[in-house]
């Protein structure tokens, strides 16, 4: 009762609250779960250089960010014991308040649903060919760097 | 025979050379490539950046073959 | 622009997925957050001695739980940079498939959110008095154990 | 002074005794109280708990006032 199944990681904009829901929803049925792991990812309103960021406005080297994608999923099946994995990353505009990562890990017990989660979330951030660009008020913009 | 590359810039890389896409001809590998790419962009000193080589990072020197696609990618940042 | 405020934390029956948006929702006018960690936990429908649970009853020592739930929040809060955090936990009946913790945190940078939500999750686990007895099918029951 | 204290159970323990609550009087403290509920009710060897006075664990014997609450509380299993 595995579900390994591959999605569409990138989204167009912002990832709905309704959507994680709907996710979320439809675990139910899936009665051997004990846990589930969700990171978000939300937008920033930083102030930087006296300007507020009103949105990032995301890119990708789509093809080699879905080989990559496809690479931590595996590392992270092979590695917990996972009964789902989920995870959707926006590419274009989402504004501040908004969420642009949602990852979503699932388990019988919950120490590999939580470890899966974190480790999932670094290695995005860390090896996902995207860039975030952070536009300011009025127009005038920066590309993000990640911490 | 003189191997053609496709080049790819992302993020800033883009910003600085004022592309997405670029072919290339007449450099063999990786560091040559660089050299090239800085005599005609020489804001691409100004940042950071790996080089992917069909979509796989490579530190070293690297052999390039025709029709390869490599990619400038500076610091990710998703999330 | 940090939430303190207290909430009750005992909700009768399931939590239910639109609940849990409803709260991710509500965090889109806090335009400093920036990482949200989410925790649920999902009642199995386990297979003890050939028979299956059908839900879980959960009773609380009322009165000494919120209180421990108020001590973990304020040591959350001291331990970590966190912008909100909000607990739930189901009292009565919740049957396999649905959700009966809900723990979420907000922060800035992700590490403050991903580490206290996990560490809020192990001392519910561990130290606020609440029982869960496994309902079998047929009205037969079992007390619950966590491990 | 005969100092009587409300005694509270929970979980498995509410189901051994039969009572989600008593009153009990004539004991001092904690250690003596555990006495006499296994004396009542012999099921409760059977089982672990702990016990809390005023909604705080105590690990140790602990004097008990008049007008104390005391639970028994078997392991946890919230979550």
């Amino acid at each position: 009762m595995i579900d390994k199944k591959k999605h569409k990681v990138f989204v167009d904009g912002a990832i709905g609250p309704a959507f994680i829901a709907d996710s979320i929803a439809k675990h139910s049925t899936k009665k051997n779960i004990g846990a589930h792991s969700i990171f978000l990812g939300q937008v920033r309103n930083d102030i930087i250089n006296e300007k507020e960021v009103e949105a990032i406005e995301y890119t990708a080297y789509s093809e080699m960010a879905e080989e990559i994608f496809h690479e931590i999923r595996e590392a992270a099946f092979t590695k917990y014991s996972l009964t789902c994995m989920h995870i959707y990353h926006s590419i274009g505009r989402v504004n501040a308040g908004e969420i642009s990562l949602f990852v979503f890990t699932s388990s019988v017990h919950r120490k590999d649903a939580i470890q899966a989660c974190n480790e999932i979330v670094e290695r995005i951030k860390n090896e996902v060919p995207v860039w975030g660009k952070e536009i300011f008020s009025g127009e005038t913009y920066q590309w993000k760097t990640n911490s | 025979m003189i191997i053609k590359i496709n080049l790819l810039f992302f993020g800033q890389a883009a910003d600085i050379t004022g592309k997405a896409s670029w072919n290339f001809s007449g450099i063999t590998n990786t560091l040559e490539l660089n050299e090239k790419l800085i005599e005609n962009f020489p804001g691409l000193q100004t940042i950071k950046y790996s080089i992917a080589v069909n979509r796989k990072i490579v530190r070293e020197n690297t052999i390039l073959n025709n029709e390869d696609t490599v990619a400038i990618l500076p610091p990710f940042s998703g999330g």
